[in-house]
């Protein structure tokens, strides 16, 4: 889960890292208010799950109340990169000295945590990722070592009156991403500041699969006010949905299955509508909701359900697709192929069924062919 | 010859008595695999159908021996089970549970790398078989005939659409791995490769991988350095945007990291056939078999 | 550091481990107030640091605040193993229907704490440290793992209705040694009461090291009223000091040489007074210190200062010997033997000083037989 | 020849800029140790008295190949200190720092121990001193003479009484190795004695034990193993209490248990002969190197 920077500063704060005091708003009006109290000279920053909102326009750094309504009303609505704007940060305004870049992130090779550190933060950080970067790996058993700190804060060449407190910092962000089991916590820039230093950006991701040891952590869901409405049934559902923006919806069991048949989508000239999993050893009732939420895609042409059953009973998956086709308007054709466990058994009730909307195909190619087909007349 | 596992194995499954642990474990054994013993704390003393169940592994491995075991407990206790296995001297953990921390991975990764003499396959794999020998989770025997080619694979019903149509082909298998599609696991590609690679009963080797990581790439550069068993690579994720993640935690491309473009750019440049479909795998095997 | 019962369940307390409800109390008055306001069945315990408390009558549980009264005038004042009993603990009585056993400890062979599980706790614990143990060692780095909670009490044959508390009570203490930088944590009786696992009582060392990063334990310091004056000078002044019961007073500085010079006064036929380790690189000042607090033991009736100069400087040493002389009344004879670092500076200093106390010898088997014969004489 | 180090040893001192560490480190260098680097985070770039100082032993290593340290600085970075030393591949750590906590000790111990190729001596030690060759601490060098007895032991100022009296009698030392007086510590009695039997410099050991735990029993029972190089015994603390802390924080008789009566009969049962007192040492090594 990628939390909005108002998110990571929250969990900052309660992990004891400096953060610019800061209001959450979401009118002008609010931004005009939320200026005055933090004393007029503040910034405001579009809240969105995505990067490269300084260069749209999404940060302003403004100097009275009445500019940070002008500048909120501008940014509010904007649309960046796909993101509407529906929340903006607004934040005392620092005085920065120097600006530096702390990231804590999953070395999967090392299988351990990567913590790196530079003196180039900001806009200037990609250039510093080949140079000035000082880099340790945290043994995830011993956890970082005050000497792996120190070869940070010396080795990237920080300022030294940003020592100290970049000793006292550095291990709260280590902290923070094993405590919070997050797999990226990045600052950019962590200013030097007269009062020391301070987190002026926060990027966390939460480690999905521990969110089960922080209950507390759900209040960070549908941090945007609008969820896609497919998203959220599929969500409702336990369902591995992505929504793409293609006409061929696609439903399989298995994360390498399910993307291997977008590929072969793709390669057949179309487009896929949506990456769809419902997992391993799904029933009648996973397939059904499955293809409800696919068809549910205003733009999906066809639907192409490719099952290799193991766990999963392929009888099963036909029952799920007739009951869909019972219950839901399905205007579409969905071309089904069914291999491995009752694969016969499953094809016999689609056959039998004889639904005007489900064609069945052999092999993985050919089903392609046909969905990209169908979705093409 | 087989690796990992062979008819010899003898293994406990931990979390015997649950759900997924009982319907699996009693397929490993109709398959031929030697269950031994299972494990769920608590219920000691009793028993699955025959198979003996003990409160711990330590004392399971000190009534049967033993040298091998299945994990399907779930996520939140699944790295204590691991971390119970090997400390009980198991030398073969496979973990099929799927949703373990990666930070409790890292940490078990860590503490079985300190202790030595383990290997750990997955998390969140499909387990792994040695056709007509042993199979160890949740991969269909079924699919599968004894042969010459090695699989490893970071995904599940993808091994099994591939495996389905090397056995069409009359392509038999020595083992297949699955090492899980997290993004930290016990085992990697090249572990496996380099098994593969010792093994004289292997004569090619099927890689199946995904977008995510650069655990492709480093195979690919493992392959260069002088692998002489061939391999043919399969990569699934073509079509998926960046920055979503694709139903397995490891299957993200982040920026431009991790494209299966990259991955299969970096097998052809070190000289591996890259299918362009799972059915393209089969094709490709039977000509360097040849 | 041993911390007394009532200090130990403090920590407990703390750490979440679950203790009866009990008042420490100084007098019989409080006594009785205490068990009223506990419900009247009440056990009442000498708080002394020492063992064998129970066989010395310095437990008892009465049914009535009246004899909870009485109960606690025959404690109060009892002397316990040379341990006066200025305090009692007062608790509420448990029903108890199993005594188990369990502590932490650091093995020094593994170098790492070792966790003991008994079913077989309470008085039974002695003869159950052979059989019914179960035992796991705690990798530092790792911590206490839950499989190997589980073995504990698989392994001990705990009664399956305390399992679930055990498997949460069991790492807490495990928290509570490392957190508190415990040397030991023993709970014996561990108590299965109905209303689930209860520690009894708390036995708790402390590392004396680790103090530094416990700055609320400096509280537990002084827990009995009336500490030893000579102990109390020694803390003070930073010396190593250990009262023995014998007439010759001794200083040397490292450890192991003044344990040896213990060992050759005892060969020597003679009895040390106390154990006095001035430590490394000691100057006049703890030198003088040392011999003002050695020649306040009362039975002294000599005093042997044995040192072996390697960062500690004899010429220093007599200068501090005479510093005492010079301020303090010292009556008994002094026996100095001095080695190393300018040893030779250091005896001219004695013997230019020419005074009546002071003798020098050569070696230490000799400065240990003039101590003794001192000293008997 | 000595024991762990000689001549070549270039050392490293962490806390050079402290007042200890400088006294002692210019006193070791004055002996013909080669201190060829100090460490104090935030002075790098200074030096003492010509000794280039760094703010990280990672960046000592680097300018000037030091494989050993001796460590100086306060007991609450102590324990960090080694780990630094330690992930910078110094080879022997020589921990003169007393107070560590026993936790701190105990981590820095399992964290060794499994990335391996590194020896700690201590913590609270007095050093390493191989006469003529280099000495690592505070032991006093000009008490030495070059020999060949091996002498280790828990303790710092008896250790020098009894190297005195082995010099005043004209026996020299192969190596003086001061294990520390902390219930915990990097190596024991026993390495030290593996090292010194597989030394042909060495012909006999005086190994100097204390009251507490049940390293020295270890120690008898290893020479009991077959051990050739004679030893020679001396343990201190038959007077001390049960249940007090006599100065070392390892000092401690635990009930019945690590008392110097049982240690003495574990080395006599062993054929180590065991000295009555530090003078004694001399008396017995001369006999068993005749």
């Amino acid at each position: 889960m990628d939390l909005f920077e108002y998110q990571g500063k929250e969990l900052f704060s309660r992990w004891g890292i400096p953060v610019p005091e800061g209001r959450v708003v979401s009118t002008p009006a609010e931004a005009r208010q939320a200026a005055a109290d933090l004393g007029g000279k503040v910034a405001l920053k579009a809240q969105v799950a995505t990067g490269g909102r300084g260069k749209a326009g999404g940060v302003k750094v403004v100097g009275t109340p009445d500019d940070a309504e002008q500048a909120a009303t501008a940014i509010l609505g904007m649309d960046i990169g796909g993101h509407p704007v529906e929340r903006l940060l607004v934040e005392a305004a620092s005085q920065i000295d120097a600006e530096y870049y702390a990231a804590v992130t999953l070395d999967r090779r090392a299988g351990t945590a990567m913590f790196m550190v530079s003196s180039r933060g900001g806009i200037e950080v990609e250039s510093a990722v080949e140079g000035s970067m000082a880099t340790v790996h945290v043994d995830p058993l011993l956890g970082l070592a005050d000497f792996q700190v120190r070869s940070m804060v010396f080795g990237a060449g920080l300022d030294p009156r940003a020592r100290p407190d970049a000793a006292r910092l550095l291990p709260l962000l280590y902290r923070l991403f094993v405590e919070a089991d997050a797999s990226l916590v990045e600052v950019n820039p962590l200013a030097l500041t007269p009062d020391g230093l301070i987190a002026l950006d926060a990027k966390v991701s939460l480690d999905d699969s521990a969110l089960f040891r922080h209950p507390d952590f759900a209040s960070f869901k549908g941090g945007t006010g609008r969820p896609d409405p497919q998203e959220a049934m599929a969500a409702e559902a336990g369902l591995n949905f992505v929504k793409l923006d293609g006409d061929v919806g696609i439903i399989g069991n298995g994360a390498g299955l399910v993307m291997s048949t977008l590929d072969v989508v793709a390669q057949a000239g179309g487009a896929p509508a949506n990456f769809l999993d419902v997992g391993g050893g799904a029933g009648a009732e996973s397939l059904a909701k499955a293809l409800e939420v696919v068809v549910a895609g205003p733009a999906v042409r066809s639907v192409l359900v490719n099952i290799f059953g193991g766990i999963t009973r392929c009888d099963l998956v036909a029952d799920g697709i007739l009951e869909a086709l019972g219950r839901t308007n399905v205007e579409v054709p969905i071309v089904v192929r069914l291999e491995g466990t009752n694969a016969p058994e499953g094809r016999e009730i689609l056959a039998r069924a004889h639904h005007p909307r489900v064609r069945a195909a052999a092999g993985m190619l050919e089903a392609a062919r046909q969905a990209v087909e169908a979705a093409k007349s | 010859m087989p690796i990992l596992v062979d008819r010899k194995t003898l293994v406990l499954v931990q979390g015997l008595t649950g759900r997924e642990g009982r319907f699996h474990a009693l397929r490993n054994r109709s398959y031929g695999t030697q269950v031994v013993a299972g494990v769920t704390p608590g219920k000691g003393g009793t028993d699955v159908d025959g198979i003996p169940v003990f409160d711990t592994v330590e004392e399971g491995v000190a009534a049967t021996r033993a040298n091998a075991s299945v994990i399907f407990v779930p996520a939140r206790a699944a790295a204590d089970a691991v971390l119970e296995s090997a400390d009980a001297g198991v030398g073969l953990i496979v973990c099929i549970t799927e949703g373990i921390p990666a930070n409790d991975t890292a940490r078990v990764r860590a503490q079985i790398r300190r202790t030595g003499g383990v290997t750990l396959i997955g998390p969140n794999c499909p387990g792994v078989i040695s056709p007509g020998e042993s199979n160890l989770g949740i991969i269909p025997g079924e699919i599968c005939i004894p042969g010459p080619v090695g699989l490893v694979s970071r995904s599940g019903t993808l091994t099994y659409q591939i495996v389905h149509e090397l056995t069409a082909a009359g392509i038999g298998q020595s083992t297949c791995v699955g090492i899980g599609g997290d993004p930290i696991v016990g085992t990697g590609f090249i572990d496996c490769l380099a098994r593969f690679e010792a093994d004289p009963g292997t004569r090619a080797v099927v890689l199946i991988g995904e977008i995510g990581g650069d655990e492709e790439e480093q195979a690919a550069a493992f392959v260069a350095q002088g692998m002489r068993t061939p391999v043919v690579a399969y990569i699934a994720g073509f079509t998926a945007p960046p920055g979503k993640r694709m139903g397995h935690a490891g299957a993200l491309i982040s920026g431009s990291k991790g494209t299966a473009a990259a991955k299969a750019d970096a097998f052809r440049a070190a000289g591996v056939a890259v299918a362009k479909n799972p059915s393209e795998v089969a094709q490709l095997v039977a000509r360097v078999l040849v």
